[in-house]
């Protein structure tokens, strides 16, 4: 029996294995995306329905409403292998633990942040945004969502053992969302003011880079506490 | 290799110590020589670990669990998996979601994977649950074939292994308080 | 290299090291906390712009940069636990997070405190204020991550690992806050200038930090002491201080 | 010395309540966490003698079923 260690094969299983998970019960994808739009149906109700404030507002909305429907799908991230005992297996896999949580963590983010990112042409209208600001917004989203979910991920795993853990895992996340928060609230800012906003882009893009190197090493560590 | 013990007296856990899920309060576990937190990749390879918990996910089918299983640990996925889920009694259920199968049944599949491997050392937590007397049988056999090619296993069970392995070796845990 | 020490040897010398050093910390903080209050509250000069309202800002000040330093040390002990496996290391992370919380706490108070009067409002989105409002919800996740936890195995190296991820993120935090904050400049007075601070204002001012220094060292060493002590309850030398004691 | 009474000093030139409040509440909680870490020490060391007066009777019930 040869074994062929191939990363890419690693990384492709266990991506596929969350997604065809995800596609399997369809309300996995759906309902973070109903969350988000409700949760941008309540603002105008709640402030009034002025266009000139909605669209002031629009950029702290969607991101406040996408962090928090983030947060939804990351509860399951490991919670199912957790409990049926697949991460002992993957631990106990010859592959490093890292590359995995990288294909968990991806796979996470074409559930949860790509539907998104995919849907704010319909946000846009909602809130009243203009062209400039729908472009920045997309392109916020494409960079933070991942960001969020690389993030998140970490407090996921350090929570997946414990009984109530997903409202301590907000509780330990959000406040690490806040970098992203206000970079990207500042660039769709920047862009309805007509300035260049690749600053704040070029910020988020590093942050994500760091994420992407960093934290599935936080996020092995933090699951291999939760499995011992 | 057995371990037995009462409820409560630390097999499970001895068993995730040795596997090196959890980290001993004292000592070290050793693997040819050499420490298993050195260098846990190169332990992983030869280790094959079933625990209490199967790591059989219940959404998926048979099929589909053993493919995901032989990917991560870098086997060949392009082997005959229908005929050895025939051999261990689950055919036609080959493809239906985990969970619709019964408790003995989904220990099978978990099972298939001691067919599949090339570990040397087999840890394994209470392997002969919800399984019947010819399942037990069969599997006692496997066990034998492993063992003649100079395999080694450790597992926990209240069985009586006696009759079939001449070479057992019992390791009773006590509970204390 | 240190996981052969012999590991009860290990926390027994380190519970001897910290009885050793208890008694300098209490006597550094009794000694500079006295000095530093009297001295702040009635021998230092008045503000010629904020009168006496700025004598917040020798217990403030203080508080502040004890947050952050108590929340580094923290993370060093967090690094120090994970990489080499100390265990003491990871009690010490335990030790010094809810004495970190509570200096943080004082900090917020404080400045709200000093906030009123200065800027008519308990509460201004300043970026040291909100920094610090941060710190301490990273503060209480590390907390409230460790009591969550039955296994204090797994709760100590969970707690270490948030606070090391949380360390990486603190100076984003910051700066991000810092700059999210000259982005929305409203008109509030430039907080608590230390640097061009005149020096009958520095010296209490300096009397104070370490007087807040050595209350975190103190109560972190009584903490740690403690937390060996539960961890290794059921070991002899634990029985035989007791007999001693 | 820069208050010319002891009303002064209480008045803080009219910031009393601020200065007071942010002193007070400092004290507070510093003498909280020293009050809490001292009892923990107390109970946790309480517990090590109960478990040795408990270890003691098992003891003891043992060499009684001995004799």
């Amino acid at each position: 029996m040869l074994r062929q260690h191939s990363y890419w094969q690693l990384f492709s299983a266990v991506c596929k294995k969350d997604l065809q998970l995800a596609f399997r019960q369809r309300a996995e994808i759906v309902n973070p995306i109903l969350f988000f739009l409700i949760v941008i149906t309540l603002f105008p109700l709640a402030i009034g329905p002025e266009p000139g404030l909605l669209s002031r507002m629009a950029p702290g909305i969607i991101w406040v409403a996408a962090l928090l429907s983030t947060m939804l799908g990351l509860d399951k991230l490991f919670r199912d292998d957790y409990h049926d005992g697949s991460l002992e297996q993957l631990i106990a896999s010859s592959y490093p633990l890292p590359l995995t949580v990288l294909g968990k963590v991806v796979a996470h983010w074409i559930i949860t942040g790509l539907p998104l990112v995919l849907m704010t042409p319909l946000f846009a209208l909602l809130l009243n945004l203009d062209n400039q600001a729908l472009i920045a917004t997309v392109l916020t989203l494409l960079l933070g969502t991942p960001l969020l979910s690389f993030i998140g991920a970490i407090g996921a795993g350090l929570t997946v053992g414990l009984q109530k853990g997903g409202i301590l895992m907000s509780l330990l996340v959000l406040p690490l969302y806040i970098p992203v928060l206000i970079f990207a609230t500042s660039a769709i800012d920047t862009s309805t003011m007509s300035l260049d906003y690749s600053g704040q882009l070029a910020i988020l893009g590093a942050m994500l880079v760091i994420a992407i190197i960093s934290a599935p090493i936080a996020i092995s560590s933090a699951l291999k506490v939760s499995v011992s | 290799m057995q371990l037995a013990g009462p409820n409560g007296a630390g097999k499970t856990s001895l068993l995730r110590i040795i596997a090196g899920f959890s980290a001993p309060d004292e000592g070290q576990v050793m693997w040819q020589g050499e420490s298993i937190a050195k260098n846990y990749d190169e332990f992983a390879r030869q280790l094959l670990f079933i625990g209490h918990k199967t790591g059989v996910n219940s959404q998926l089918s048979a099929i589909e669990n053993l493919r995901f299983w032989l990917q991560i640990q870098g086997y060949d996925t392009e082997q005959d998996l229908y005929s050895l889920l025939a051999k261990i009694g689950l055919v036609g259920l080959e493809d239906v979601p985990v969970r619709t199968l019964s408790a003995g049944q989904q220990r099978r599949v978990a099972l298939i994977r001691l067919w599949l491997n090339d570990a040397k050392l087999w840890v394994l937590d209470e392997p002969f649950t919800a399984l019947d007397k010819a399942g037990i049988a069969f599997l006692q056999q496997r066990f034998l074939a492993h063992l003649a090619q100079g395999g080694a296993i450790l597992l926990t069970t209240h069985q009586d292994l006696t009759t079939h392995f001449n070479e057992l070796q019992t390791v009773t845990l006590e509970y204390r308080h | 290299m240190w996981k052969w020490l012999h590991p009860y040897a290990k926390a027994d010398r380190a519970y001897q090291l910290c009885n050793t050093l208890l008694p300098y910390f209490a006597v550094i903080t009794v000694v500079f906390m006295i000095i530093g209050w009297v001295w702040g509250l009635a021998y230092a000069p008045a503000d010629y712009q904020q009168k006496d309202s700025y004598r917040i800002i020798f217990i403030h000040v203080p508080s502040a940069i004890l947050s952050m330093g108590a929340y580094s040390s923290m993370a060093i002990a967090a690094v120090i636990a994970l990489v080499w496996q100390l265990r003491n290391a990871e009690l010490a992370v335990i030790a010094i997070a809810p004495v970190g919380a509570c200096v943080t706490a004082i900090a917020l108070i404080t400045g709200a405190a000093w906030g009123k009067p200065m800027w008519g409002a308990w509460w201004v989105w300043d970026a040291r204020l909100t920094s610090e409002l941060i710190l301490l919800f990273l503060y209480l996740g590390v907390l409230s991550l460790y009591h969550a936890f039955e296994d204090k195995k797994a709760a100590g190296r969970a707690a270490s690992i948030l606070a090391i991820v949380g360390v990486i993120n603190l100076p984003i935090i910051h700066f991000s806050v810092e700059w999210w904050n000259t982005l929305h400049q409203g008109a509030t007075i430039t907080k608590f200038d230390t640097k061009a601070i005149d020096s009958s204002m520095f010296w209490p001012l300096m009397v104070n930090i370490v007087a807040f220094a050595g209350f975190v060292g103190m109560v972190t060493l009584m903490r740690l002491k403690n937390e060996i002590l539960q961890r290794e309850k059921h070991r002899p030398w634990v029985r035989q201080l007791l007999n001693r004691g | 010395m820069q208050f010319d009474s002891f009303s002064d000093f209480i008045a803080m030139g009219g910031y009393g309540f601020y200065v007071w409040l942010s002193f007070g509440s400092c004290a507070l909680i510093l003498l909280g966490i020293l009050v809490s870490s001292f009892n923990d020490t107390k109970r946790i060391m309480a517990s090590v003698q109960q478990q040795a007066a408990r270890e003691a009777r098992i003891k003891h019930a043992q060499q009684e079923n001995q004799a």
